[in-house]
């Protein structure tokens, strides 16, 4: 999931197809699944399964945390915040301020949830919908790649 | 010597920059884009760091992008390979301004060099060769039409700051000038956000013939011979070779020394290439200046058998040059065969798709450069280079029957890719060019015969 | 020039032989056993004959299989690679009496060169340097151990019809002579036929060095300089280097003038190899003489320019040498490595298995020579060898870190598949090689230090 | 199967593994199975199947001729003799003569039924077992490479 802008049918397509065949993908493979990356317009998937041994810095498949009683969908759903660009990843404004999210917190579609600082300008990340924060990632002041995984979400739908 | 080098490129040219890295003890970071992922380079880089989405725009093209990541790497140079960014003057300031070494001529140069009218003034200020045409961009339709009339057509209206042959018009009467000038003005806004556009002459029968020479930032310039690259399909060369067959060797000594002087009196530091076009009673004339390595390099190396990016690297690092003109010895001859995914039948067109099978050719003073290995993904993103079959031989009849063979043994299978394998072994075979009375419009007339 | 080629071998070489042939435009026929039915040489060939089942001894090392296949085939001419057939007199009398010409030298000439008490008696004739040792093979044990106290313990005992290191023993001390001679005579009959033994002085601490000599049939003889053979496991080679390093240039040059004089006394046409070795004093002493193209030519191609399969089908059509002594400069510096299906760490134990994934090295002055490809089945039938990696560079430290960097790259993964890849790393980064202080010695010294 | 000495036994299973696996092995192809090749000691097992388009000169699954009335164990055990060396294929003893055996003949274990001629020596083929000749493969006085088919053999086990 990154914040490159697609068609918003196509992208519920390529969710609703990643949340139907998670499950059976995880049978695929000796270790538990790790990543699925759904590429459109040139349609490149990729699955990547767990390297065996114990789990590194991968995002776990169910949030650590099972504070989010309303309207749980299922484990599969989690949904990941991706860097949308190379840099260092701040969780505030600045230093001392309180972060722009926390575990547990409700996110609305385009709030932001972050910073990429690049080349001294500071971008912000948005999270692609609503959700509620189960997880973050990339700790504070880290560098990350892009499409390097920031925060998960479990989507959000009700009120 | 640098600690710490960022390859900022794909394909085979950032494994072959990765290769001498390696040989020198660099350590090496390889930035790539999400289609890049699980590329050869990727794989033996000390490091790599995805730096976008498979768009070059957002990753290869992406200044902001690579220097973020070298910096946070702990990269101190940054190798750019060729295309992309790698003659950007922009690129090489922010570069600069980032505490980084560009490998590649200094922003300056490049700014000069790379803009094409510039480099056309600089080269008459320079005592080179040029075509009759325009002084500086044409100022509008009605003056570039009365260049071209002083000119005589044909004539070819270019962008100043194009490259790779995009953003060119050839006009063969006057009543097509001005649609094809508003045309081509139109293609360098949307090219390369500049509308400016000048008038040469244009050559229907010409050879193409640069010459390769080594800058370093003590005032010492070499050339490293000619190489003939008229053998081209839309503007982009399919083989190279060096020396330049049926061109005696004093033109080529002479046009070395011109160019040597030239690139003195430019400043020139790195490798870099002069560009010529000679007519059919053996006139050259400068085209314009490449500020990097070039993608036919492999040949240069195989008859002088030095290492260009080791060069590169010296140099970038404030070292003198390894060779001066007198160490440099070209024997024997080498061609360079670009082996593409694309149909050569369908204008060329690129044929991405999966590659399943994949046997290089080897052997005997056969250098295949190349990222693609059973099971390799060629995308419609990036160029459809598969592969560069480089060989060398004593002579030029041993040289092509040579690279005959190592495209004959070439075997590359997978659904829906097709290769110019075959179509390069035409050209090999063909008459006027083992006769080397071939032009630039070689291809365009194999194409215009249908195949018996 | 032959108008049609067969090709008496299998693997690499077969390859090798073949291209050249392509090159020449020459027919190819290969000659295959039922275990190589769908090898790379197979493919590329004109024409396959299968000669017989994977036993050599019914198919490679079977004379009548091969000279009904070359006629069958309308052959004109037999390469016999190296190993096999290609040293065999017999052989080479049965091809010509067949009217088929054998790439190599006169039978003659293999008989009288290719039996080592011989060749010993032939060199001191002709005065090459040679070993203190026994004149011609030994009488009986009472003669051969007065031989081994007049030239000083420790002796080896060497089979008269050997090669490739086999019955070949090392006796330190009077004591285990008798023993060891009748092994040597019963192993001798065993794997030769021949129990025909003699005795010479032994050099613990030796640099193998060999000249390679190119010969036509009118009397004129070249060397191509001189290689560096000692790192060696089981006797059997695994790095070759050249110019042998640490060795004056004075010291090749005049054993290349007294290789070609030598050459030239025994009649030589062909390609061939002397070996000598060196002692610690720097001394050289002649050992044998290989009447065939090396497993090593490619380091000699790569410093010469100079094709030695073409050369050697050149002489044996009767053409004069296409170089003059004068003609062949060595340039830079060349280093093979062998890599083997062969495990280090268990007494180098050939692991045969299928190769499943297969990416050699590519890129600047690296040569491959391989019949490898993806799913291809290394059986227990043959030599284990997988591929020859061949680099080039203007010096040594650069040719070590190219060869360093091209082992790096090599990717060849399959079940039960061990290769020699690391162990080759481990050779190229030893101090002692590094240093060019290494004998013959180097890997046993490796093997007995444990890795840590 | 060729005329190499092996193992009574371990030939036997061999052939009782062919004869077990071919119909299954037959269905893989999307062409007739044209040949199976089995060594043993290393185990190397080859199936080949016939290109597809109208049949060469490959032997064919079924005998052409079925005057093989007495006990006939089915078209999958047709076996081949190969020629145990590269040579030219002679059906008869000199030039004129009758051929060694004609289509129908029943051959026992170790009959001649071929000469291959190689370097002017003149090499006796003969039948590997008991069977009825129901084809000629190789032609009379063809060059024939080594493990080449030159007749088949339905195999005649009864008196």
């Amino acid at each position: 999931m990154t914040l490159e802008p697609e068609p918003a049918g196509e992208r519920e397509q390529v969710l609703d197809w990643v949340v139907r065949h998670a499950a059976r993908l995880g049978d695929a493979g000796s270790a538990p699944l790790r990543r699925i990356t759904v590429s459109t317009a040139t349609v490149a998937i990729g699955v990547e399964w767990s390297p065996p041994g114990p789990p590194g810095a991968a995002p776990p498949p169910t949030p650590e945390r099972a504070d989010d009683t309303a309207a749980d969908p299922g484990p599969d759903t989690t949904l990941l915040v991706t860097a949308p660009m190379v840099g260092t990843f701040y969780r505030a404004q600045e230093p001392g301020a309180a972060p722009f999210v926390e575990i547990g917190d409700l996110v609305e579609a385009g709030q932001q949830v972050g910073i990429i600082e690049a080349m001294k300008l500071m971008n912000a990340v948005q999270a692609d919908r609503r959700g509620r924060v189960s997880r973050i990632v990339a700790a504070d002041g880290t560098p990350v790649q892009y499409d390097e995984p920031l925060l998960a979400l479990l989507p959000h739908d009700g009120h | 010597m640098f600690t710490t080098v960022l390859v900022a490129n794909r394909g085979e040219i950032a494994l072959r920059v990765l290769r001498t890295c390696r040989e020198m003890g660099i350590r090496t970071v390889v930035a790539h884009s999400t289609a890049d992922r699980d590329s050869p380079a990727v794989r033996l880089a000390d490091e790599s760091i995805q730096i976008g989405p498979a768009a070059p725009r957002r990753s290869y093209l992406n200044p902001a992008a690579i220097v973020t990541a070298a910096l946070q790497a702990g990269a101190d140079a940054v190798h750019p390979g060729y295309g992309f960014l790698s003659e950007s003057p922009e690129f090489a300031e922010i570069c600069q301004a980032h505490g980084l070494t560009l490998i590649g001529p200094p922003a300056g140069v490049i700014a000069r060099l790379g803009d094409k009218a510039r480099a056309r003034e600089f080269a008459v200020r320079a005592g080179l060769p040029v075509l009759p045409g325009g002084q500086g961009p044409a100022s509008g339709a009605a003056e570039a039409a009365r260049t071209a009339d002083a000119v005589g057509y044909p004539v070819v209206i270019k962008a100043t700051a194009g490259g790779g042959g995009r953003a060119m018009t050839v006009v063969h009467e006057p009543g097509a000038f001005t649609r094809a000038f508003d045309a081509t003005r139109r293609e360098a806004v949307a090219l390369f956000g500049d509308p400016r556009v000048y008038v040469e002459k244009y050559l229907d029968a010409a050879r193409h013939v640069e010459v390769q020479i080594l800058a370093d930032s003590h005032g010492n310039v070499v050339h490293l011979g000619a190489r003939d690259c008229s053998v081209q399909r839309r503007r982009q060369k399919l083989i190279e070779e060096t020396p330049p067959p049926n061109l005696p060797s004093a033109t080529i000594e002479h046009l070395g020394e011109l160019t040597v002087r030239a690139a003195r009196m430019a400043g020139y530091v790195g490798a870099g290439t002069f560009e010529y076009v000679l007519d059919e009673r053996g006139a050259c004339h400068f085209i314009e200046v490449n500020c990097r390595l070039q993608v036919e390099h492999p040949i240069t190396e195989m008859v002088t058998g030095i290492d260009l990016v080791r060069e590169q690297l010296r140099v970038a690092a404030g070292q003198p040059l390894g060779y001066g003109q007198r160490d440099i010895v070209c024997s024997g001859v080498s061609i360079e065969c670009r082996v593409n995914a694309e149909d050569p039948a369908r204008g060329f067109l690129p044929t991405p798709g999966v590659i399943e099978e994949f046997v290089p050719p080897g052997g005997p003073f056969t250098r295949v450069d190349t990222h693609v290995a059973g099971d390799t993904r060629i995308t419609a993103d990036y160029d459809p280079l598969i592969a560069k079959v480089s060989v060398w031989a004593p002579d030029r009849a041993q040289a092509l029957a040579r690279a005959h063979r190592a495209l004959e043994e070439f075997t590359i299978r997978g659904a829906g890719v097709c290769t110019d394998l075959a179509f390069l072994r035409e050209v090999l075979a063909h008459p006027l060019f083992r006769y080397a009375k071939h032009t630039t419009s070689l291809v365009d007339q194999m194409m215009s015969t249908p195949l018996s």
